[in-house]
């Protein structure tokens, strides 16, 4: 590993440190360094959205980050969506629906989502189509996953009137 | 007892509702383990070196500057992969295919493969080896590669299936034909004959995940292979011929699979990674990168059809033609015979003839994609009925059920069709509410039909019942689109316990035994089939038990709902024992308790398709947008519902993708130039609508719940329904594949120039 | 019973066709074509499935073949 | 090769300066890590301009507004008094990838890659957006449409750093429009791209500004069709010749994307669309 750099910054909430070569992408260090596999790796030029996290709250394609500007950085993974050992809405939402056939591309789409979530709680079908734009699916032809979205998003309003 | 293959109606308590599938957890929570997952201790980063150019003699390759770069393993190349085929040449086309044997074939083609410690260490590397090639002329062009001019790629291929059989090589592999009645008196017979030819691009199955996989070879001839695959079974019987192994010590565990659609039935760089393996003697994962699945594994055909139909004033089809040239690839496969078979499949006419042209060209070897060759022969014919339609002036839906095949009806392809359920589709669609629904402004509507034969083959499944009585569903078929789930599902049908009871897995090669490939829409129906009777083959032993523990005779023992039942006035006072208490003795009874079946599962039962399409094109840019799908096809039986959905979806919008703007683009160089999901575009999330969908169910008489295939189908309509809905909108008929805004903008020019 | 050959065989010099014999499953038919036409080989060696009475089957030679069955030879295919 | 976060852009300036090997400035690195990936480029210096203070920020000032070269299309989107004065430039730059991108992909960095198929570059070209260029000893502001000067090609100088993008504040009465044409609705590369940006008096153009991407090796202006628009009021005559003229300035290539015929003809069409729309946002009533 020529020019490997120390890397600390926080996953999923907790501090993490790993080195990695300079010009190593973030995917491929949370994948290979960090053993987050949920990091899926499509096509590694940002077309296919299966790498998906979000750094600083900013959604990203992982594959177009380098592993050492997570420096110092907030990252959260598909593995970071449960707490306390409970899914996610969307995550149970995706489940319920049928939303993922072969499932490679579901972590992309689940942080994805919840990332247009938490800024439109209530997005109509057209926004969430534009918003899951980045993240290919080739196996459902992406009804039930807009439909999964949909139903997570209502329950999450109700929830969050409820706690009003 | 109970291998009883035949349908028989009844009542189901678990089998066609909704349940969640068991790896659901697992994925959603990126836990889930696919093939570039996997690691192992010591391993190396395979990384492959692929040719440039189109076509090129292989004239030297020197690896001694990457041998030295530290960390530098094992770089192989052809001839670390001796041929050790034996003369069976499907084996040696895949060998070679693997790695290149003096000559690369097509841009892309593996010349050397590097096992080094690092990722960053096998990328340099493969920058050292130097390989002196000497370019050769290329054809990447179906009709060019037919031409006598065209450079011929194997002097081997002379061309099958042609009286005289011919004396010179060429690129034609094999002619193909088919058919039955006397052409020349069914066209003498129409009133209307329409005759149009068709092209379509190039597609490529797509699959999200791509090609990885993690390989241990030791020196005693031991392996193991972890991979993404549809079929592992296969994969181990495949890499154990191509490096000379014995089948049973390549132990073969297949990962999570992140799509395949026909392109993981084939191997690409898991005899490679074995090859590095044997000779670095360390695990060796390898995984491709986009580019390389685009430029080196499996796409679809290219193709060029002629089509031609008469049909009276009436609508009867009275006779249909069609000449089919597939590309295959720098390899010989078969798909225009498969063209040939489906062309007019979901038809009754009287005279008809398809003629086949398997063609080799320098692209990658094509592999299978969703009912292979297909949607291409679809797309001629479907839009060739609807001129037929549009010229007799009848609706092309009532056209399509005035000549639909039925029960009776002799398929092109030879044999006379058992309950087939084409009629149920049409006439599905004809009161679909979409039928009636308004059109709006440069809006226009198609429908069309597809077939696909569905394929069984064989299948060998374990159910095991543990002490608390719940039950392992052991399966060798890849689950590929929710799989387990179906199969849990049939085993608590069977069993009469809740679904939450049973968990169903795959296992690996050394588990179980062999299993076909999840190809040809056969997982469910065969792994299906098999567990009904490794079920039923567990309630025999479930009864034996019962019987002991009561101390009477085990024909006094019947099943239901999940327990035995002692029958006849002398036992009636016997309480019923569940499968949970049967299982709790189970150890003082005779010991476990299990259930086995191996199968042929032959008889998957035709599936059949109606799509409806409405598309909105703007008039000054070419440009179509699906402003409303409907997918009808005949089911069989739905196991569950949300997964046979899903495949209707999914195989719909593949093929809208193909028909609106995939393909692969070469330039003149033979190279190919979108080897990318940025330009070989596939379908977004706001490109589409809802794709609705209406599941049939006309039961297949060769399966005991009438299942049948349900995977394939679904891709084979949406080429012509779509291009049948740009003709509704604007008037032109689009013949060339995929039905891209510049090409349909210069269908809208020729017909303003001729009006 | 007679078995029909789609037209894409070639045997010995023609398409397709038709040939009589006597079989009681697939394994049967198989034999005598083999045993009367030494190409046949190769044909299976590509790929063979039977048809009886419009079920195909591909690989199940031991499937019994009713009387008075159509049985039609076409070749095996593959899926995706 | 060796990453370095420089905290300020002079200090970047002088990094880029110094290095003898490859030297690449990282910003949003949606272009820079595919090339990368792709074994297009081989760095032996990146330098990371995000740590810059200020520089991921939007100020706004009476003489219009200072994007940073950090700032990404996501946070020029939720910017209210941007989208306010020049929708044109924040849709294109909105345009550019999905949102996972916008998360990244910065207006300097879509400039410097010099695509002719940048989004945002006509956009900010015919909104009159300048390039604030630090260099190791001195800074310049460059007109954006001098940036550019061929595929892959800028005039800075070695060393020379793009701090910020600068957009003036809009007369009065006036309105911008980008429209691009892709095969699909999303996640492609312009195969045309059309920004106007206009200004009505009494009802009638006053002024005008048509760029076009993806139709020449650079971003072009074409005054001709500005002329087209200005004293009109988009009348179908207007229109025709607008179209024409853009239609005229193309000088593109066949490519995988497009064909030479295609993108001429579409850049017409497209240029109809989006005069009406900067029309609109103008005040004019069509």
């Amino acid at each position: 590993m020529s020019n490997a750099t120390l890397v600390s910054t926080t996953v999923n909430g907790d501090p993490v440190q790993f080195a990695c070569p300079t010009d190593e992408s973030l995917m491929t260090a949370l994948r290979n360094r960090v053993g987050l596999t949920g990091v899926k790796e499509g096509c590694g030029t940002g077309d296919c959205g299966a790498c998906t996290v979000t750094v600083d709250g900013s959604l990203v394609c992982s594959c177009l980050v380098l592993g050492v500007e997570a420096e110092g950085r907030e990252v959260t993974t598909v593995e970071g969506l449960s707490q306390d050992g409970e899914l996610h809405v969307l995550q149970q939402k995706f489940i319920d629906h049928a939303a993922l056939q072969c499932g490679i591309c579901t972590p992309g789409f689940l942080v994805a989502a919840k990332t247009l979530l938490d800024r439109n709680p209530n997005p109509n079908e057209t926004e969430i189509r534009y918003a899951l734009a980045g993240n290919l699916c080739r196996c459902t032809g992406y009804d039930k996953i807009v439909r999964a979205v949909q139903d997570a998003a209502k329950d999450m309003r109700k929830a969050s009137k409820k706690r009003r | 007892m109970g291998h009883e293959q035949k349908y028989v109606d009844k009542k189901y308590e678990v089998v066609g509702t909704r349940f969640n599938r068991p790896d659901g957890i697992d994925k959603v929570t990126g836990k889930a383990r696919y093939g570039a997952d996997a690691s192992a201790p010591g391993q190396l980063v395979g990384r492959v070196l692929r040719s440039p150019h189109a076509h090129a003699s292989i004239v030297k390759i020197n690896t001694s500057k990457a041998e030295k770069l530290p960390g530098v393993k094992a770089i192989i190349t052809s001839a670390d992969l001796p041929d050790v085929t034996g003369g069976d040449q499907g084996l040696a086309d895949i060998l070679e295919n693997c790695m290149a044997r003096g000559r690369a074939l097509y841009d892309g083609h593996a010349v050397a493969a590097v096992a080094a410690v690092d990722e960053q260490t096998a990328a340099q590397a493969l920058k050292l080896i130097d390989v002196k090639y000497k370019k050769l002329p290329h054809v990447t062009d179906v009709d060019e590669a037919m031409c006598e001019s065209a450079p011929v790629i194997h002097d081997r291929i002379i061309t099958r299936g042609v009286e005289p059989k011919p004396t010179k090589p060429s690129n034609v592999a094999a002619r193909t034909q088919m058919g039955h009645g006397d052409i020349e008196a069914g066209f003498a017979e129409a009133d209307v004959v329409i005759e149009k030819s068709y092209k379509t691009e190039q597609t490529h199955q797509g699959y999200i995940e791509p090609h990885a996989c993690l390989a241990s070879v030791n020196p005693d001839g031991t392996a193991e292979l972890w991979v993404t695959t549809q079929g592992h079974f296969v994969f181990r019987n495949v890499c154990a011929s191509l490096l000379g192994l014995d089948i049973a010590k390549l132990k073969v565990t297949s990962s999570e699979i992140g799509g395949g659609f026909g392109g993981k039935t084939h191997v690409w760089v898991e005899p490679v990674a074995l090859a590095l393996s044997r000779k670095a003697n360390r695990p060796v994962k390898l995984v491709m990168g986009r580019d390389e699945v685009f430029r080196a594994t499996g796409p679809t055909s290219s193709t060029s059809i002629d089509v031609k139909m008469g049909a009276k004033k009436d609508g009867t089809i009275t006779a249909a033609v069609a000449e089919m040239r597939y590309q295959g690839g720098a390899f010989p496969g078969n798909w225009a015979m498969l063209g040939c078979m489906t062309a007019f499949a979901c038809y009754d006419i009287k005279n008809n003839q398809s003629i086949g042209w398997d063609v080799v060209v320098n692209r990658p070897k094509v592999a299978a994609y969703r009912a292979p060759s297909a949607p291409m022969a679809a797309f001629a014919v479907e839009s060739t009925i609807d001129e037929l339609a549009k010229e007799i002036g009848i609706a092309p839906i009532d056209m399509r059920l005035k000549n639909v095949a039925r029960e009776g009806t002799l398929a092109p392809y030879g044999p006379t069709y058992g309950p087939i359920g084409i009629e149920h589709t049409l006439k599905a669609v004809k009161d679909h509410p979409h039928m009636r629904a308004k059109l709006k402004k440069n809006q226009g509507r198609g429908v069309a039909c597809g077939f696909w034969f569905n394929i069984g083959g064989q299948t060998c499944t374990d159910l095991n019942i543990s002490v608390d009585g719940t039950v392992n569903l052991t399966l060798g078929t890849v689950d590929v689109g929710g799989s387990r789930s179906s199969m849990a599902m049939i085993a608590a049908e069977e069993l009469g316990i809740p679904y939450e009871q049973v968990r169903a897995n795959i296992a690996d090669t050394t588990s179980l035994g062999h299993n076909d490939m999840t190809e040809g829409s056969r997982g469910t129906f065969s792994s299906g089939m098999a567990t009904i009777f490794a079920a039923r083959d567990a309630i025999s032993v479930l009864k034996q038990r019962a019987a002991k523990m009561w101390g009477i005779t085990e024909e006094d023992v019947i099943w239901e709902n999940g327990q035995a039942l002692a029958t006849g006035d002398s036992h009636s006072n016997l309480p019923p024992l569940s499968l949970k208490e049967i299982a709790a003795k189970s150890g003082r009874t005779g010991g476990p308790i299990a259930g086995h079946n191996e199968v042929v599962a032959d008889g998957a039962g035709m599936g059949f398709a109606s799509h409806i399409c409405d598309v909105e094109v703007d008039p000054e840019t070419g440009r179509s947008t699906i402003v409303r799908y409907t997918v009808v096809q005949d089911a069989g039986k739905a196991i569950n519902p949300d997964y046979v959905e899903g495949q209707f979806q999914g195989g719909a919008t593949q093929g809208i993708g193909w028909a609106l703007n995939e393909e692969y683009i070469y330039g003149d160089d033979g190279c190919l130039q979108n080897a990318g999901f940025l330009d070989y575009r596939i379908p977004v999330c706001s490109d589409l609508p809802f794709i609705d969908t209406q599941i049939l169910e006309v039961p297949n008489p060769l399966h005991p719940y009438g299942v049948r295939g349900v995977g394939e189908t679904s891709i084979v309509p949406p080429l012509a329904a779509v291009g049948n809905a740009i003709a509704n909108a604007t008037g032109v008929r689009m013949t060339h594949a995929p039905m891209s805004p510049p090409r349909v903008l210069a269908g809208i020019d020729t017909l303003e120039h001729a009006s | 019973m007679r078995v029909s050959l789609s037209s894409t065989f070639d045997l010995d010099g023609g398409l397709g066709g038709s040939v009589d014999m006597h079989a009681e499953t697939i394994a049967d038919i198989m034999a005598t074509l083999i045993d009367r036409y030494p190409s046949f080989q190769q044909l299976l060696d590509r790929g063979v499935a039977v048809s009886i009475n419009g079920q195909i089957y591909r690989d199940d030679w031991t499937q019994p073949i009713p009387a008075d069955a159509q049985v039609f030879l076409i070749p095996r295919i593959e899926g995706g | 090769m060796r990453y370095a976060t420089p905290a300020s852009a002079k200090e970047a300036a002088g990094m880029l300066s110094k290095e003898k090997g490859a030297a690449f400035l990282l910003a949003g690195g949606t272009d820079l890590l595919v090339k990368l990936k792709m074994g297009m480029v081989e760095p032996d210096l990146v330098v990371d301009i995000k740590r810059i203070p200020k520089i991921d920020q939007i100020q706004t000032s009476a003489k219009g507004f200072t994007i940073g070269a950090a700032v990404s299309g996501s946070v020029i989107g939720q910017h209210k008094g941007l989208k306010a004065a020049w929708p044109g430039v924040v849709e294109a730059a909105n345009l550019i990838g999905s949102d996972q991108i916008q998360g990244r992909a910065t207006l300097a960095g879509n400039l410097c890659n010099a695509s002719p198929a940048a989004d945002s570059v006509p956009a900010m070209i015919a909104a009159g957006a300048k390039a604030v260029i630090v260099g190791p000893q001195k800074k310049r502001t460059v007109p954006v449409e001098k940036v550019v000067q061929g595929p892959g090609k800028t005039c800075l100088a070695k060393g020379e750093v793009i701090e910020a993008i600068t957009l003036p504040k809009p007369e009065a009465k006036t309105g911008d429009a980008y429209l691009r044409f892709i095969p699909r609705t999303e996640m492609d590369i312009a195969v045309v791209g059309v920004a106007i940006s206009l200004k009505l008096e009494r009802g009638v153009v006053k002024k005008a500004k048509v760029a076009l991407g993806a139709v020449a090796p650079t971003a072009v202006v074409v005054p001709a069709a500005a002329r087209a628009l200005v004293g009109s009021k988009l009348d179908d005559a207007a229109l025709e010749k607008l179209a024409a003229a853009c239609s005229a300035a193309c000088n593109p290539i066949d490519d995988k994307r497009g064909t030479v015929e295609y993108r001429t003809r579409v850049a017409g069409v497209l240029a109809k669309r989006a005069a009406k729309i900067a029309f609109q946002r103008a005040g004019g009533a069509l």
